[in-house]
Formats: structure tokens, sequence, C-alpha cells
């Protein structure tokens, strides 16, 4: 383990404080520096990102850092494995997309400070710190905390508009939220109950199967889904993701909303190494396969582009679940385990730059025609190429069509139905790749028609704008390509799963 | 049944009820009271651990109580923005 | 015990109360005594910083707020009700709840014999901070770093409430502006309470480093008293776009921060504290965060802005 | 000595007792709001003095002293005060004395 004293720990703090720090600087300076100070922290935060991910990459060990010099039990550790770095990069480089652009949509006034930009790049920074927390989080209490920085960080962003329907959806997302989070309390309290420390660490070694690990277990996991909006705690999802503005439901639809996901790995994979349980890791992935056919179904119904969008949201939620069942599979050990653990961390990461993309591009579309009726899309293709091509790459990873991230990841996840013998979760895949299909055919067939009549547009949109949303929905697409091996980063600090490895 | 035990209980009857009314009560304000019930149910579960880990010539385990402190304030925050939403909502 | 049992029973009443009563006013005022009570379990259970907290914050300032709130939509309260249950979905929520309780009920029996602790440890270290109250030393010291955030959470949420403003108030006052009653009573009972409640806020943050108390119970005092005063017409609520408001709000966690980062230099670790000066850093980043804490509370309390910066 | 003086605390705090008891009945069952206001008033602000009067007895010292009676004078003030507020709400038509 890397001396907790070390430069290295030093940028796990950093990751943290960065953000935070230009949450407060722009709250205080106010008016047009709000924006500036993002721009200026968004290369030193992804470089932060990326120096850690070299870190763990290099020394093949998981970060550490003691805060305080305060060692767990007693104080709390911040830890970095190759799953965090992996997650903290695709962060910042989001942060860093969606960033540029909301540049146009949320610019600075030059006299008087107004509400929208000033809420949004403060709240921009506290969901970048808050997601980092996440990430590195060792502590079960100070990941309750993160995770109420990220609700109070994310709600507002809903209901920026401040149109009722918005405001309804922001509140109901926060209902559920807290709801989440006080079952996820509850079961750390238990934990810390029996076991006598919050350190994931050092829970692992003390934890013994029984009753009250199930109950704590259940309980945080229950309460992570309600936050993840996992079928069937999907209800809130639709409405706010939705009713965001599009660069906030980018956020909210790529990032956001893997944090909860993210945790539920840490308990099942970290806290609980010693005894995972098949039987609740069906259930977990029989709830994500509904979520895939009830999300998809469902967005193959909707009339508005954005909700079309934030039901396949709901759809793409279900598929990271399957990584429970196929990783946790008594029959077949670990080398497959593996490949579905690798494969649902990148559906993770592949989604979020796809989602991310499409909800910028369907914003954009939405400026340029002033609604987002998917009827009424005909001849956007012609006005907008490059927006309606990234729209195409993103539903490609989202169908699982080589080449792109999806397409991997669906096809590690397809790979370990079958080696493992659990073939049923493998039609569940087939079939929600096609329904994404369905749903992005849909959109594409609308966009690329002829207008009947020439298009009243109410904006140009700067090629500048489009640019940044490809080269997301890029990103998306060259996760297929990259070869096998770095994803060995996802492992690090997993012996248990980089044993069987993928080579 | 030592105190501890029985704070333990009512706690988890607390919980309980809290989450009976975020369920069934149909207006915002009273999922509002509710989820607060349901967060003093935790925070007093939290306590009877502490006061289970008595020693060292503390009364209690101090650092659950110091985490209840900390969850008290972000309840209350909560419960803030919550309101703030629902007097926008339906103003 | 036979007090124990019987307060545990009380408060379970008085919960009770507050979910089946059908008024909401009515609820809120039993969620009001429902604080008030638990405030008397955290003594029991031997946590007197905790009842401070629950008391001032818990019941006192979330009631309030939440009395305030009820007054308002009382008027609207049907139209805000959205579908009621039927009455099998409430008998299968109620299963669920009772099994929920029961679980966790099961569980409190379950646990395990002696109960693991760290009260030895923080015992321990206790002279290596330089406080008397364990409590703080946790809040301060081996858990810093949760502090932080949390001051930071406050923040957030006082950012989210001030987005729902309306966009012609941004950067104005929160709220109506209150003015003196005609008799005076009120504003001359604040002149009175103010600077007293102000002292005691201060005694209860300053005790806190030996004795029960603390930055977050002495900030809801000052709090307190700051929206007293703004009731009884003394003050008016600032323009949010004061650079001076934004300054104390964030000093706290600023300053935070900036002795955290400089615990790498004198001491080898982000919000680590040599031993010598322990006290006295802590004490440095208590003072602004009392200060940025009551700010948000009292502003938390006070909404959106309401009226125009200039008007 | 500190025999008498547990009997007295014990003495005064009943009586306490007794009087919140008396207020809370009249709350009760007095008909209108005022006079439930007045039977609140009274008895609450004789009861706390009276328990008050009561902890003095063992009191550890001057500061634990003085600190018992400014609760009591602080809650007098309140009560007076918020008992004038809730009056003047159920009688706002009432000419000003």
């Amino acid at each position: 383990m890397a001396n907790y004293a070390t430069v290295r720990g030093f940028l796990l703090v950093l990751a943290i404080v960065l953000p935070i720090s230009g949450a407060l600087l722009s709250l205080v300076l106010g008016g047009r520096h709000a924006e500036r100070v993002v721009l200026i922290l968004m290369p030193a935060g992804l470089t932060i990102a990326v120096v850690i991910g070299a870190a763990v990459w290099s020394t093949h060990n998981a970060l550490q850092y003691f805060v305080g010099n305060w060692a767990p039990p007693l104080g709390i550790a911040y830890r970095a494995d190759g799953l965090s770095a992996a997650m903290m990069i695709a962060t910042a480089v989001l942060v860093c997309g969606i960033g540029l652009f909301a540049r146009s949509q949320f610019a600075s006034p030059q006299e008087a400070e107004t509400r929208s930009p000033l809420v949004f790049w403060t709240l921009l920074m506290a969901v970048w710190g808050a997601l980092n927390a996440v990430f590195i989080g060792s502590d079960l209490f100070n990941l309750y905390v993160a995770l109420e920085l990220l609700t109070f960080a994310a709600v507002p962003l809903v209901s920026l508009d401040g149109r009722a329907e918005t405001l309804e959806a922001a509140l109901r997302y926060l209902l559920f939220a807290l709801l989440g989070s006080i079952l996820y309390l509850l079961g750390a309290v238990l934990l810390y109950g029996a076991y006598g420390t919050l350190d994931i660490v050092l829970l692992s070694s003390r934890i013994q199967p029984g009753p009250v690990a199930w109950a704590a277990v259940s309980l945080m996991t229950a309460g992570l889904l309600a936050k993840a909006a996992l079928f069937p705690f999907h209800l809130w999802l639709p409405p706010a993701h939705a009713g965001a503005p599009a660069p906030a439901s980018a956020l909210l639809s790529g990032l956001v909303v893997k944090a909860p996901f993210f945790l539920v790995i840490r308990l099942w994979f970290d806290v609980m190494t010693r005894f995972p349980e098949p039987a609740a890791a069906q259930l977990l992935g029989g709830l994500g396969a509904a979520a895939i056919i009830f999300g998809s179904v469902l967005a193959l119904r909707q009339v508005r582009l954005k909700l079309l969008i934030a039901y396949s949201t709901v759809a793409q939620i279900g598929y990271l679940f399957l990584m429970f069942p196929l990783a946790i599979n008594p029959q077949t050990g670990h080398p497959w385990g593996s490949t579905a653990w690798t494969g649902g961390v990148l559906q993770a990461i592949s989604h979020a730059f796809a989602k991310a993309a499409m909800f910028m591009a369907a914003g954009l579309i939405a400026e340029a025609l002033g609604h987002d009726r998917i009827a009424g899309l005909a001849g956007v293709g012609r006005v907008l190429p490059i927006t309606v091509f990234a729209f195409a790459l993103g539903g490609l990873s989202l169908m699982g069509l080589p080449p792109s991230g999806g397409f991997v990841a669906k096809a590690m996840l397809l790979t370990a139905a079958v080696a493992g013998g659990q073939w049923w979760w493998a039609v569940v895949v087939l079939t929600g790749g096609l329904l994404a299909g369905g749903y992005v055919f849909l959109v594409l067939a609308q966009a690329l028609a002829d207008a009947s009549e020439p298009l009243n547009l109410l904006s140009i949109i700067s090629p500048g704008r489009q640019v940044v949303v490809a080269v997301l929905a890029l990103g998306a697409v060259l996760l297929g390509f990259v070869p096998l091996r770095p994803f060995e980063l996802l492992q690090i600090g997993h012996p248990d799963l980089a044993m069987g490895g993928l080579r | 049944m030592t105190g501890a035990t029985l704070y333990g209980l009512c706690a988890a009857v607390l919980v309980g009820l809290g989450l009976f009314g975020l369920i069934v009560h149909p207006q915002p304000l009273r999922k509002i009271l509710a989820f607060n019930l349901i967060g003093s149910g935790v925070f007093v579960l939290f306590g009877a651990v502490a006061l289970r880990g008595a020693a060292a010539g503390f009364g209690g385990d101090p650092v659950p109580q110091a985490l209840v402190i900390t969850g008290i304030v972000v309840a209350f925050a909560a419960t803030a923005l919550a309101v703030a939403l629902l007097l926008r909502l339906f103003r | 015990m036979a007090f124990d049992t019987g307060l545990a029973v009380v408060v379970l009443g008085v919960a009770v109360w507050t979910i089946a009563a059908r008024k909401t006013v009515a609820a809120v005022a039993g969620f009001v005594a429902f604080g008030l009570l638990l405030a008397l379990v955290w003594v029991r259970l031997a946590a007197p910083d905790v009842a401070l907290t629950e008391a001032a914050i818990g019941s006192g300032v979330t009631g309030g707020l939440l009395l305030g709130a009820a007054t308002r939509l009382r008027r609207i309260e049907p139209s805000a009700a959205g579908e009621t249950l039927g009455i099998g979905l409430k008998l299968a929520a109620a299963v669920l709840c009772i099994l929920v309780a029961t679980g966790i009920a099961a569980i409190v029996l379950l646990l395990p014999e002696p109960a693991p602790t760290l009260a030895p440890q923080v015992a321990k270290n206790l002279d290596r901070t330089g406080l008397g109250n364990p409590v703080t030393a946790v809040l301060m010291a081996y858990r810093a770093i949760d502090t932080l955030l949390e001051v930071v959470v406050l923040l957030l949420a006082l950012v989210g409430i001030w987005s729902l403003a309306p966009d012609r108030a941004w950067g104005g006052f929160p709220g109506a502006r209150h003015h003196a009653d005609s008799d005076g009573l009120l504003a001359f009972v604040a002149q009175l309470l103010v600077p007293i409640g102000i002292l005691v806020g201060i005694h209860i943050f300053w005790v806190g480093s030996t004795a029960p108390g603390g930055e977050f119970q002495g900030a809801t005092i000052l709090a307190a008293m700051w929206i007293f005063a703004v009731m009884a017409g003394l003050l008016d609520t600032p323009a949010v776009n004061r650079r001076w408001l934004r300054l104390l709000l964030v000093i706290g966690p600023a300053v935070f921060l900036a002795i955290g980062l400089a615990g790498f230099a004198v001491a080898g670790g982000f919000l680590a504290y040599p031993e010598a000066y322990a006290k006295v850093m802590i004490l440095t980043i208590e003072v602004p965060v009392t200060l940025s804490i009551a700010a948000t509370l009292a502003l938390l309390v006070a909404g959106p802005p309401e009226r125009p910066p200039n008007g | 000595m500190s025999l008498v003086l547990d009997g007295l605390s014990i003495l005064a705090v009943c009586a306490g007792a007794f009087f919140f008891l008396a207020g809370t009945v009249g709350l009760l069952r007095f008909p209108d709001p005022l006079s439930r206001l007045h039977a609140l008033a009274k008895a609450d602000n004789l009861g706390l003095g009276l328990v008050v009067l009561g902890l003095l007895f063992q009191a550890a010292g001057l500061p634990a002293a003085l600190k018992l009676i400014g609760v009591w004078l602080l809650t007098l003030l309140a009560g007076a005060t918020v008992t004038q507020l809730i009056a003047r709400t159920v009688r706002p038509t009432e000419p000003q004395a």
C-alpha cells in the first residue's frame, strides 16, 4: 500500500479540494467571475484525475491517504483503486465537455449578476467535487456526506429554468434521494453497531455472514437503488432529467446516477468480499432486466426527444446491474466474473459519454427548432448535421453495435452470461439492444427525412458547440477501440478479480 | 432490558412509522415531516449504539455522537431545501 | 428504567400523532414537541452535545421552518395533495413498514456483546488535539473532513434555495419585510432578548472545546437571534448580491480548507495539526465556521430572494 | 443540613409539578382561548419558578444558581410575550389599551 504521506496521497485530497474551492470561489466572486473560475479549474482538475490514473497504473496498487494522519477506524481514509481512477478521469473529461458546451447557454452577464449562470457554474463544480469524494471515499459515513453533497448540488439543476413541472420533478427527485440516503445511513449505523468501524477495508475483514450484515447491506442497497433510479424506483428520473437544461441533463444522466451505482459495487465487491450472495445478485439482475425492457418500451412510446433519452437512461441503468449476477456466480468462478465486472463498469463509462452527448444534441436541436417533438424533427439532419451525427454515434453505443464502448461492454456481459451458463441474461442484453435500436432509429428516421416545408430556425447553433457534442460522442465510440489491456486498470486494487484476468 | 436496547427498539418503530407516513401521505409537507421522523429514528439508533459503546470514562462512544450532530444538520438543510421547493411550487 | 420506558412510550405516541393528525399544522406542532422530547432522549443516551443540537436545530429551527410552511400552505392544502393511495396499497405499505421495523428491532437485539467501540481510541488521542470534549475532537480533528464537507453541504442547500428565486428578484432580499408592530411589543422584547441570546450563543460555542456545546449549537442560537430580530422588524434581510454576505457565508469553509492545506506544511498532512498548536488551529477554524454556519442557517430559513435589489 | 435541603427541593419541585398539572388541565378544560392562555401562563410561570427554586437548593455554586435564575427570567419574558401575541391574534378587533 502506498505511503499515506506521499505526494500521490496529496492528489486525492486535491481531487476533492479543488472543485470545492471552485464552488466557493464562484459563489463569492459571483457575476462574470463564476464562469472564469470554472474554466480555469477545469484543466487543472482533469490533470489531477489523469495523474491519479497514471499513478495507480504505474504502481499497480491503490493509492491511499489518511486525512489528518489519523488512521482508520478513528480517522477517515481516501482510497483510489483502478475503478476510482477510471471513473474520475471519465468524470473530469465529461465535466470539461459539459462546461465548454454550457458557455453560451449560461453566458455570464456583462453587468449585474444573473441567477441561472451563477447557480449553474457553482453547482457544476460542486457536483464534480461530490463525485470525486464518492469515487475515492473509503468511509461509509464520509460517503453519506458525499452523497448528500451530490444530492444538494444536483437537485437545483433540475429546476434551473423555474417552470412548475420542473419544480415538481425536482421535489420528487429530492424526496427519493433523501429516502435513499437515510436508508443508506441506517445500514451504515447497523454495521458500526456490529463491527465498530465505518472504514470499508477494515469492515471487509471484520464482517461476518449473518442477519446483521444482510440487513445492513439490504437497507443500504435499497437506498442506493432509489438514488440510482433502478426499476421500480425509476419514477422520478424521466421528468427530472428531461426537464433540466441540456448541460444539466447531461451531467445528471451521464454522471450523477452513476455515483450510487458505484457505491453498490463498493458494497458488494469491497465490503462483502468474502461472501457474495448469488441469490441476491440474481434479484439485482432481475430488477436490471426489468429496467431494460420497461425503460426501452417506454422510450419507444415517447413523443418528446428529451423524455425518450431520459427513458433510455432508465433502460441503460438496468444493464449496469446485470454485472452482479454475472460476476457473482459460484459455478464459473473468477475469470468470467471479472469479464462481467469489467463489462459493467465499461457500460457505466461509455453510457456516460453517449448519454451526455445525446442530451446535449437534443438540447441543440430544441434550441434551433424551439421544440423537441420527435414528429417535427424532419429536416434537422440538413441544418445540424454534426449534431445529428453525434446523436447517432451515441445511439450506436446504446444499441451495443460495433464499433463503440457500448458494444464492448455488452459483448463482455454476453460472454460472461453464455460462459457462465446464465443464458437468460444474454436474451435480455440482446432484446434491450434491439429495442434501443428501435428508439434510436425512430429519432434518426425523422431527423434525416426531408422537411416538407423549410425549417423555421429560432437561432443559429455555433459549430463549436456541435463539435463539443460530437467529441463526447466520439469518446463513447473510441472506448470500443481501446485494446483490452488498459481495462486491467479497472481491476487494480481488486486482487480477487485480477487473479482471473482477461488475458 | 438495558436503556440502549429500549431506545434501539424505539428507534426501529420510529423508522417504521416515518416510512409509512412517507409512503401514504399525499401532501409533500407531510412527506417531509415523515422523512424527519425516519431521520430521528436512525439518529436515535446511532445514539443507542453509542450508549452500548460507553467506555474509557465516556458515557457513550463519542464517534457516533459526533456523527449524529453532522446528520441532524444535514437533515435540516434537506428540510429547508424541500420546504423552499414546495413553497415555490404552490405559490 | 421506568422513566426511560415512559419517555419512549410518550415519544412514540407523539410520533404517531405527527403521522396520523388530520391537519398539517397540528402534525407540525406534534413534531416540535417530538423534537423536545427527543432532546430528553439524548440526555438519557448520555449525549448532551446531541441533546443541544436536537433542541436547537432538530426541534427549534426545523420546527419553525415547517410551521411557517404549514401556515402558508394552509389555504391550498387540498390542492397541494397528490393522489391518495387506495386502502389496499395502504395496507401493503403498513405491512412493509411493520416488517422493516421488526427487522431493525431484531437486529438491535442481535447486536454483539460486548459492543465494539472507538471510545478508548478517542480518549487515548484526546491529548494530541488539545481538546477536552471528545465529541468536538471527533468533529474537528479525527473526522474533520466530514465537518468540512458538511459545512459545504449547508452552503449548497442555500444555493439551491436561492436558485428558486424569480429572475427579477435575483440579488435581492429574501422573504417579506417585517415591520415593527404597532405597540412595539415584539421589537421591545427583541431588543432585550437578542443581545442576551447572542451572548448565550457565543458561550455555547466557546465552551464546546471542553464541555457540551460547540459551533453547530452556538451557531444555531446566533441564527435564531438574527431571525428573531428580522421578525421583530429591527433588521431587514440582506440582499443576496452583497459581497460582504457572500464572504461571510464562505469564510468558514475557506478558512477550514486553508488551515487544512497548511497542515501539509506544518504537520505533514491535510487537516493535520501539530500537537503544540492543535487547539489554536482548531479554534481558528471554529470561529469563522460558526459565523458562516449561523449566517447560512438563518438564510436557509429566510428562503429565496423575493424583492429585487433596487426597489 | 443536606437532608433538609433535599427535603425542601422535593417539596418545591413537587409543588411546581402540581402547578404544571393544573395549568395543563386548564388548557384542556377551559372554554375559550383567553382563559386557556390565562391558566397556562399563570400556572407555568409559577410552576417553573417553584421547580427552579427546588433546584437552587441543589445548585453546585453561584454560577449554576445564576444560570437557573436566568432560565426562569428568560422563560417569564418569552411566556409573557407569546401570551400577549396570541391574545392579540385571537382578538384582533379589540382596541388597544
